[in-house]
């Protein structure tokens, strides 16, 4: 295996007056260029477990490492350097994107924070609304002017624009028919060929899984259950 | 309950056509799976038929319910007619729950409101196992707090059996929990509880379970077909799952560019499509056997909505077998036969020529 | 079958800290009013010796009595002398009244108290009513109307609004008495008290009935547009309990801002106060700021502020039950 | 306008008791009536303190709650409208003072009793002078300070040299020792023990006209004192409110919750006669001026002083602005007092004179100045349009005016503190002159600690130094009315109005007196239908 | 834009410039009167408003008294509109201690009575209109702080915030950028409120002397010069009561227009 780009040890989260943690000493390891699946029943802690890794959450316990970085101890600008090279796709598309503001406008949002120059925004965002196959005029749109799909393939682009070193997907091709499932399958396949991206994937659906990782590891209760290999051809 | 549905038109304020025109048929006790490239105008269809358009937006055609027309109603018969003779489970599940109220109360209130359980004509109940006993619970008069106590306890009853139906591990604890508390798929679930609460005889579901792992999504299909078995609702499933699409069977619409260009029995048009953008969908199907990154994908996009479709079949820029004719023609949905209709010059073409 | 319920986690544990923590949090912030009482009052010109002394003060008279007020100790001294005996409840006596500072600061306050809680019930109830109005019937004539209605409310000078009162209801048409807070003459009873109150009450309610009316028509008009509202009326629930809901969520905005209009009710409003001869807390403060009486600010600003602290608390508790997501 | 009949101007209604009538003090049973209450609308924004200590509220409190309840050992005469008030015996019947003019000796009323019961007699008057004088008896209080202290302020203590004689010394030959007995009231010895120095503002006992109810945060009750010894008082009862805004007042007098208001505004004043209410007023020793500082430029030329002081339209402010509630003062001494001279007036309306002064003081293309404007206070009238027809009348000549305002407690401050206010070059406001011996050195005097202009000249210390240690009364007066004359030549102030003292009375409101005074006289007072 | 919104707008740049260009517009000097033209009923010759107490026109003064009066109205409103926004967004997106407090100290601010606050500015910078401003814009703040804080605590846990913060960028940009929008609507109609209600202030600090000094005309001390004359010449009295009550409304609506401007999904209505 290669190096290990993320590596989580021991992670712990509890609700405030939840009965019992949802993330529960839960460890895991994604190589750089790398495809993980993580997979379980609903309600076990994967969308939680994304949220951690990038502090997002506070949690309880554990050790969090990203690069050779500690991650977990990270504070301000440090902090903020470190999230950059995280691409995140949530899992409701619809609410992860701000009400108020154009799909446009979520792109370069990120764009900015990663100190793109404001005259190459339009570009750049024109750029990746085409990757996920969305024509340069929704950039205007606001998110309640799209289809579920929309929606979510706009999630999609504003993690890629970025160029992250690792994306964590939480069923990022959900909402997507089959055709644009396999356009954004394909993407991702390529963009982790050519930049060697890891990918930490959150899905369901049994086809996307073994289509498209190289490990899944079925979580259960907050933690990692007995890892396998799929037979992904490799 | 037979749904109607005839050149359904949506549009949206800047020229959007997001529906151009649909025609459905959708029997009591049918189900009509909607499959359809992202954007071309499923779930604005599903939103029309509960007569709820959004803002700025333009619905034209007819739709009828049961022989009554829905697109002219307002106000109380409208109301009426939804959450009781029409459920429907929106694509958004966040966007489904009252963020400040538990999850319980939320479907208490819905039950109380359709007198399924708690208030005095209670409806039928099919969906439950050993659901019978609940109803009779809320008959009769219900004076005095005793009375009331015990129908709000057959109320809670009945929630917590609901949240079990639609496949929530501890129900009870989901009911006393505010949808944030909720996990995506714990949140999708409640939505379908919400949509079927009051056992309706026309469910339109919006992809409701795309955060559902497998086995709770047959156990979601199975809850549908019980509805559809014992009470004879009509279903209409918008979906990209194909495995979902089949499981549930019935007939299959495939929508592109807000117009319908296939339709059939599901077992047919699923494995044996005759329109080439079906065709299409379905070799995008990833699995094992197909090396990462060469999943086949239709290429192109399709027509924007928001200018009118050129000439020719809109399919046409992007179709693998497309002819001249093709970019000029406009083909209509035409029968190819007594059980597939397409909308496909070249379909019917092969049809003939098969035939 | 029946004790079938739900599952809740508890919240009395949670909400009894967040009470506790609040509270204790209380005590800082009323120590630093005091502090920056104390200071501001050190800064302005004017002392209560002049204003006590009159015209004609020697400066012998004026060291004298400096000093036996104790003025000419250091600012802190005075300060902690003022904290400790404060907080065993001793306010101490009023320089140009002669009288216990907890008498004449209570009496105003209470009297501050009344005047507040009949506006404020005007302001919240007039509030909502115009708000709902103004949100609910958004694009027809009755959400103009309503919305018309808070925005002349806000924008009638206060002043004015008191003036007009008395003059056209007060003194032409005789309705009500024109200020105090009942007859001078065999008054006090409490049918006298509450025909006084009548207008004063008005005028004080009208600008904050409109600011709630507004700020609270705002909110929700941004929560009837929510998803979640659609998805309500998708379910067939009634106009009415839809309304209900969306009303429930924009409640957090309500709270707030009627909950800063009731503590500007509670501040004394001093026009209204002045102009209907109302005894209350603003005309107080105003006065013993007038007269440098530094008993009586201290203990005055300390009193309101008790009251704005205690008001902001309860509204924060409010907005933790209320809105789950606040919870932090 | 400026008329100097003293008649007062009650002319409303057909009620003409006020000037006759009412002029002897003997209680008429039946012919003009008795009883009622009297509802008073003050001007102060609180309530007075009704303890001997402060007056509270100034000389309003004085009036209405501490003359009211309490008497002092002499007093003014207030019962005639059309003479300057004298001191005539209260308490006190008879005084005689050694030749030195320090030791006054005091025959005491002996039938007097306490509204609680107690008689009145020489240990009652020597525990008030202790209470007020000497920091080692037991009911001292540092209060006395105050507004006691500073009429009180060359007493040196009293002695009891029989059951209804006192002494009293004093520190220097006192030739206003009267006067500034008038502003010491008598208080209850049994009634200050049993409250106690904190207790007795809520329980005061006096031996005046009225005794004390009660107080609450609106009003002030009094009720009639059946066994004055002067006679009951007519009324039953006397309650005040404070009223401090003018539109407020007039609205409570409109709608007759009060029956009585203090200063009307103005504007109002035709408006209230037409209505039928009373509008009495009188002369009374009250000027509106601004005081000069003369240790700056311009101030510090007299022809400047004299061109401001002829600049000014004092007509105009008192007819159009005022409507007739004061007179023009082209003198410092007001009138109303025993300085006033009819032949007196100096600066009449002439602003050619004043500029042609200016140009003389080489001032001819105009110079810039500051003053210092109280936004109200008691006695101050409505200073700021009052002060801005000045600042008109200034630019016209070519002094051009810039008013710098602040509420009337700051500028006392500057003022208590020898400065001028705000840094302005001038001061405006109100003051009475010659009402306490005690006030008006402080008001004029060069080495006085409060700011009085910085005069140049010291001619007036020595004038009113003479008058403070003349114990003969017409002599003294005479030299005051000489420092007055001397202070109107130097120009040390701008002398703008003498107000007339106006209120304004329900037609119910019978038999009161304006007297030539800041304080009056109740005891005639009843209120009928 | 919305056709109200522009009608709106074009109203208060011409007041804005009624306000500017009152030396041209007004036709007497606004301090030059005579007792003996006071008081004057509107239509009078010479004076199509009447005059004032003093016999100064009241037209030439309205439009003189705009120009303090805006600026107590309008810039002690931006003022707290940046500083209470700033503070409302910063607490609650902030770790817990700063949130603490940063609410906490505001709420110092807010139970410290505002005519203390105007009296001790005005003896630090001694009494005009600058105080006016200085002390309306600390008083107002520590509302807007609770309000805007109010708003954003409704959606401080939402999704988007988190793939905000997630993308690496700086609080101000996640504040800015993605709050202050939601934020933006009841802002708007918040501060548009306090616009008339600050004038009104202004005018008490004006009574108190720590305002505009007179003869300088303002609106707010016109109406405390006339308030007196309430039962003598009542329309008068009641002419710069009118204005306020105008201006206010103006704003307000202004406020409402902008409100429904940023709302977009119900542009989309329009
Ligand atoms: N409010 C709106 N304003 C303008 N365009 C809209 C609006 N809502 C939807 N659209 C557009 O209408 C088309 C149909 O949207 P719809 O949501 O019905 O798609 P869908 O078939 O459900 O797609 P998906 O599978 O991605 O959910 C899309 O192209 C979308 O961008
Ligand atoms: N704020 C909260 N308070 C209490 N419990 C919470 C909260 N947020 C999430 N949970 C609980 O934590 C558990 C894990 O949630 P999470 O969203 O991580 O699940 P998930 O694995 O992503 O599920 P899904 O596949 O349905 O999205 C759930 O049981 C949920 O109820
Ligand atoms: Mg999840
Ligand atoms: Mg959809």
């Amino acid at each position: 295996m290669a190096e290990a780009l993320v590596e989580v040890r021991d992670l712990v989260k509890r609700h405030r007056g939840a009965a019992r943690p949802v993330v529960d000493g839960l460890s895991l390891t994604v190589a750089r260029g790398e495809t993980v699946g993580l997979v379980g029943d609903s309600g076990c802690g994967k969308s939680t477990t994304a949220k951690l890794i990038l502090r997002l959450l506070e949690r309880d316990g554990g050790e969090l490492r990203f690069d050779g970085a500690n991650l977990g101890a990270a504070r301000g600008r440090e902090l903020r350097a470190l999230r950059r090279r995280i691409g995140l796709v949530p899992q409701h598309p619809q609410s992860s994107l701000n009400p108020r503001r154009s799909a446009g406008d979520a792109i370069a949002f990120n764009l900015r924070a990663h100190g793109v120059p404001r005259r190459e925004l339009d570009g750049r965002v024109a750029a990746a609304l085409e990757l996920v196959g969305l024509p340069a005029a929704f950039a205007r749109r606001r998110p309640h002017e799209l289809s579920g799909g929309q929606v979510q393939r706009i999630a999609i682009a504003r993690a890629l624009a970025t160029a992250p070193a690792l994306m964590i997907c939480d069923e990022p091709v959900s909402a997507l028919d089959k055709s644009v499932q396999a356009q954004v399958l394909n993407l991702l396949a390529d963009l982790q060929r050519d930049s060697g991206v890891a990918l930490l994937f959150v899905s369901h659906d049994p086809a996307v899984v073994e289509h498209f990782c190289d490990r899944v590891l079925p979580m259960e209760r907050g933690r990692i259950v007995t890892p396998t290999t799929t037979g992904a051809t490799r | 309950m037979s749904l109607e549905v005839r050149g359904l038109t949506v549009a949206f304020a800047g020229g959007v056509e997001a529906v151009r025109g649909v025609d459905l048929t959708l029997p009591a006790g049918g189900t009509l799976v909607l499959l359809g490239e992202s954007g071309s105008g499923k779930s604005a269809t599903a939103r029309a038929l509960v007569g709820l358009p959004g803002r700025g937006e333009r619905v034209g055609g007819s739709v009828t319910l049961g022989g009554r027309s829905l697109l002219g109603l307002r106000g109380r018969e409208l109301r009426a007619l939804r959450g009781a003779e029409i459920g429907l489970v929106g694509q958004d599940p966040s966007g489904a729950l009252d963020p400040l109220r538990r999850v319980g109360p939320q479907l208490e209130e819905l039950l109380r409101r359709h007198r399924v359980v708690g208030g005095g004509a209670g409806g039928h109940d099919a969906s439950g196992h050993g659901a019978s006993g609940h109803g009779a619970s809320g008959h009769g008069a219900s004076h005095g707090w005793r009375a009331r106590a015990r129908s709000r306890a057959a109320v809670r009853a009945r929630v917590v059996e609901l949240l079990e139906h639609v496949g929530l591990p501890q129900p009870a604890r989901v009911a006393g929990s505010f949808p944030h508390q909720l996990s995506g798929g714990m949140r999708q679930r409640v939505a379908i509880a919400l949509a079927v609460c009051c056992e309706p005889r026309l469910l339109i579901a919006d992809e409701p379970t795309t955060a559902l792992d497998a086995r709770v999504q047959t156990r979601v299909l199975e809850l549908f077909g019980r509805l559809r078995d014992e009470l004879g609702s009509a279903l209409l499933l918008v979906t990209h799952d194909v495995v979902a699409a089949r499981a549930v069977g019935g007939e299959v619409a495939v929508m592109y560019a807000g117009r319908i260009v296939e339709r059939g029995p599901a077992a047919r048009l699923l494995t044996a499509p005759a329109h080439p953008y079906t065709r299409a969908l379905l070799a995008a199907q990833p699995s094992r056997a197909i090396p990462r990154g060469r999943l086949p994908a239709i290429p192109g996009s399709p027509p924007p909505a928001d200018r009118p479709l050129p000439p020719g079949c809109p399919f046409a820029p992007r179709c693998a077998a497309a002819v001249g004719v093709c970019r000029v023609e406009r083909p209509e949905l035409e029968p190819l036969d007594d059980e597939v209709a397409a909308a496909c010059l070249l379909a019917e073409r092969e049809v003939v020529a098969h035939g | 079958m029946f004790g079938r319920t739900y599952v809740r986690e508890s919240q009395t544990a949670a909400f009894a800290r967040f009470a506790a923590k609040r509270c204790a949090l209380a005590v800082p912030v009323l120590i630093g009013v005091a502090t920056v009482v104390f200071a501001t009052v050190a800064l302005i010109p004017g002392d209560p010796v002049t204003s006590m002394l009159g015209p004609g003060a020697t400066p012998e008279a004026v060291a004298e009595l400096t000093g036996r007020l104790g003025l000419d100790r250091p600012l802190p001294l005075r300060w902690w002398e003022w904290l400790s005996a404060t907080a065993q409840g001793d306010l101490g006596s009023s320089i140009a009244q002669r009288r216990p500072v907890g008498e004449i600061v209570m009496t105003a306050f209470g009297n501050t108290l009344v005047l507040a809680a009949a506006a404020g019930l005007l302001v919240l109830a007039g509030g909502v009513a115009l708000g709902t109005l103004t949100a609910v019937g958004r694009g027809r004539a009755s959400g103009r109307l309503s919305s018309a209605l808070s925005i002349v409310a806000i924008s009638a000078p206060q002043y004015s609004v008191a003036l007009l009162l008395v003059v056209l209801l007060g003194v032409q048409a005789g309705l009500f008495p024109t200020g105090g807070m009942y007859d001078a003459i065999g008054g006090g009873g409490l049918g006298d008290r509450i025909h006084h109150l009548a207008l004063p009450a008005l005028a004080a309610a009208l600008v904050p009935m409109g600011v709630t009316a507004r700020v609270y028509a705002a909110a929700l008009t941004d929560v009837l547009n929510a998803d979640f509202v659609e998805s309500m009326r998708a379910r067939g629930l009634s106009e009415a309990a839809v309304i209900r809901h969306a009303v429930r969520n924009a409640l957090p905005s309500l709270l707030t801002i009627g909950g800063l209009q009731i503590a500007y009710l509670l501040e004394g409003v001093v026009f209204v106060e002045t102009i209907f001869a109302w005894p209350g807390i603003g005309q107080t403060l105003f006065q013993a700021i007038q007269a440098r009486d530094l008993p009586v600010i201290e203990a005055g600003v300390l009193v309101t502020a008790v009251a704005f602290v205690g008001l902001t608390i309860a509204v924060d508790a409010l907005h933790w039950l209320l809105d789950p997501r606040t919870r932090r | 306008g400026g008329s100097d009949s003293a008649a007062t101007a009650s002319d409303a209604g057909g009620s003409t008791t006020a000037a006759t009538a009412a002029a002897t003090p003997t209680r008429s049973s039946g012919g003009d009536g008795s009883g009622g209450t009297l509802v008073i609308g003050s001007t102060g924004a609180t309530l007075p303190n009704p303890d001997t200590l402060i007056g509270g509220n100034g000389w309003e409190g004085t009036r209405f709650v501490a003359n009211q309840i309490y008497d002092q050992l002499v007093r003014w005469d207030l019962t005639d409208d059309a003479a300057v008030p004298r001191i005539v015996p209260s308490l006190a019947t008879s005084w005689r003072t050694d030749s030195a003019g320090t030791t006054w000796t005091l025959e005491l009323r002996r039938d007097v009793r306490f509204h609680d019961g107690t008689p009145f007699d020489a240990d009652a008057v020597v525990f008030n002078f202790d209470r007020y004088l000497d920091d080692r008896s037991e009911f001292f209080s540092e209060a006395t300070i105050g507004d006691v202290g500073l009429y009180a302020g060359l007493f040196a203590g009293a002695r009891k040299v029989g059951p209804y004689s006192v002494e009293i010394t004093t520190r220097g030959r006192d030739g206003h020792f009267l006067n500034d007995l008038t502003y010491i009231p008598i208080a209850s010895p049994a009634g200050v023990r049993k409250s106690g120095n904190a207790g007795f503002a809520r329980a005061p006992v006096g031996s005046g006209p009225f005794r004390f109810a009660s107080q609450s945060s609106q009003q002030l009750e009094l009720v009639r004192n059946a066994g004055y010894w002067a006679g009951a008082p007519k009324l039953d009862k006397l309650i005040l409110k404070p009223l401090p805004d003018a539109s407020a007042r007039i609205a409570a007098l409109r709608s007759g919750e009060v029956n009585w208001i203090e200063y009307p505004n103005p504007d109002d004043v035709p408006g209230l006669r037409d209505a039928g209410f009373q509008i009495v007023s009188n002369n009374y020793d009250h000027v509106w001026q601004i005081t000069f500082d003369q240790s700056q430029r311009p101030w510090d030329d007299v022809r400047v002083r004299q061109a401001a002081n002829y600049a000014v339209d004092r007509e105009a402010i008192a007819n159009d602005l005022l409507h007739g509630t004061a007179d023009p003062a082209e003198q410092v001494a007001p009138r109303g007092t025993f300085a006033y001279d009819p032949a007196g007036d100096r600066y009449a309306y002439d602003p050619e004179k004043a500029r042609a002064l200016l140009a003389e003081a080489g001032y001819g293309d105009g110079v810039k100045v500051t003053i210092a404007v109280p936004t109200g206070g008691s006695g101050n009238l409505i200073p700021i349009p009052i002060a801005e027809k000045i600042q008109q009348d200034l630019r016209a000549v070519g002094i051009d005016a810039e008013l710098k305002t602040a509420d009337f407690d700051t500028l006392m401050k500057f003022m208590a503190e020898g400065r001028v206010a705000l840094g302005a070059s001038a001061q405006a406001g109100s003051t009475p002159l010659f009402a306490s011996d005690a006030i008006f050195a402080l008001s004029v005097k060069s080495d006085s600690p409060w700011f009085v202009g910085n005069p140049t000249g010291r001619s007036v210390d020595a004038l009113v130094d003479r008058a403070a240690a003349t114990v003969d009364d017409g002599a003294r007066e005479q030299t005051y009315a000489e420092a007055a004359r001397a202070l109107t030549e130097e120009a040390r102030f701008l002398t703008v109005v003498n107000d007339r003292n106006s209120r304004a009375l329900a037609p119910t409101v019978h038999g009161f007196v304006q007297p030539q005074s800041w304080f009056l006289d109740l005891t005639q007072v009843w209120v009928g239908q | 834009m919305s056709v109200r919104l522009k009608l709106l707008l074009a109203l208060t740049a011409a007041l804005l410039l009624a306000a500017l260009l009152a030396p041209l517009l007004a036709p007497h000097a606004p301090d030059a009167g005579a007792t003996a033209q006071r008081l004057l009923p509107p239509g009078s010759a010479g004076h199509p408003l009447g005059t004032d107490g003093q016999g100064r026109d009241l037209l030439s003064r309205l439009l003189w008294g705009a120009r303090p009066s805006l600026l107590a109205g309008i810039v002690p409103v931006a003022a707290a509109a940046l500083l209470g926004t700033a503070i409302g967004l910063l607490a609650p997106l902030s770790r817990r201690w700063v949130e603490t407090a940063a609410l906490r100290s505001v709420d110092v601010l807010y139970a410290f009575p505002g005519v203390l606050l105007a009296i001790a500015i005005a003896a630090a910078l001694g009494a005009g209109l600058w105080t006016t401003v200085v002390a309306l814009s600390i008083a107002l703040t520590p509302p807007v702080v609770r309000v805007v804080q109010t708003e954003v605590l409704r959606f401080r846990d939402a999704d988007f915030l988190a793939v905000a913060r997630a993308s690496g960028a700086s609080w101000w940009a996640v504040a800015l950028r993605q709050a202050l929008p939601l934020v933006l609507p009841a802002l708007v109609v918040y501060c548009t409120t306090l616009v008339g209600i600050a004038i009104v202030y202004a005018a008490g600090l004006s009574f108190l002397g720590l305002g505009v000094s007179p003869p300088t005309a303002e609106w707010g001390s016109m109406l405390d010069e006339l308030r007196g004359n309430a039962y003598t010449d009542p329309v008068l009295a009641l002419l710069p009561a009118t204005t306020i009550l105008l201006v206010s409304i103006l704003f307000n609506a202004l406020g409402d227009a902008l409100r429904d401007q940023l709302d977009v999904k119900e542009r989309s209505v329009r």
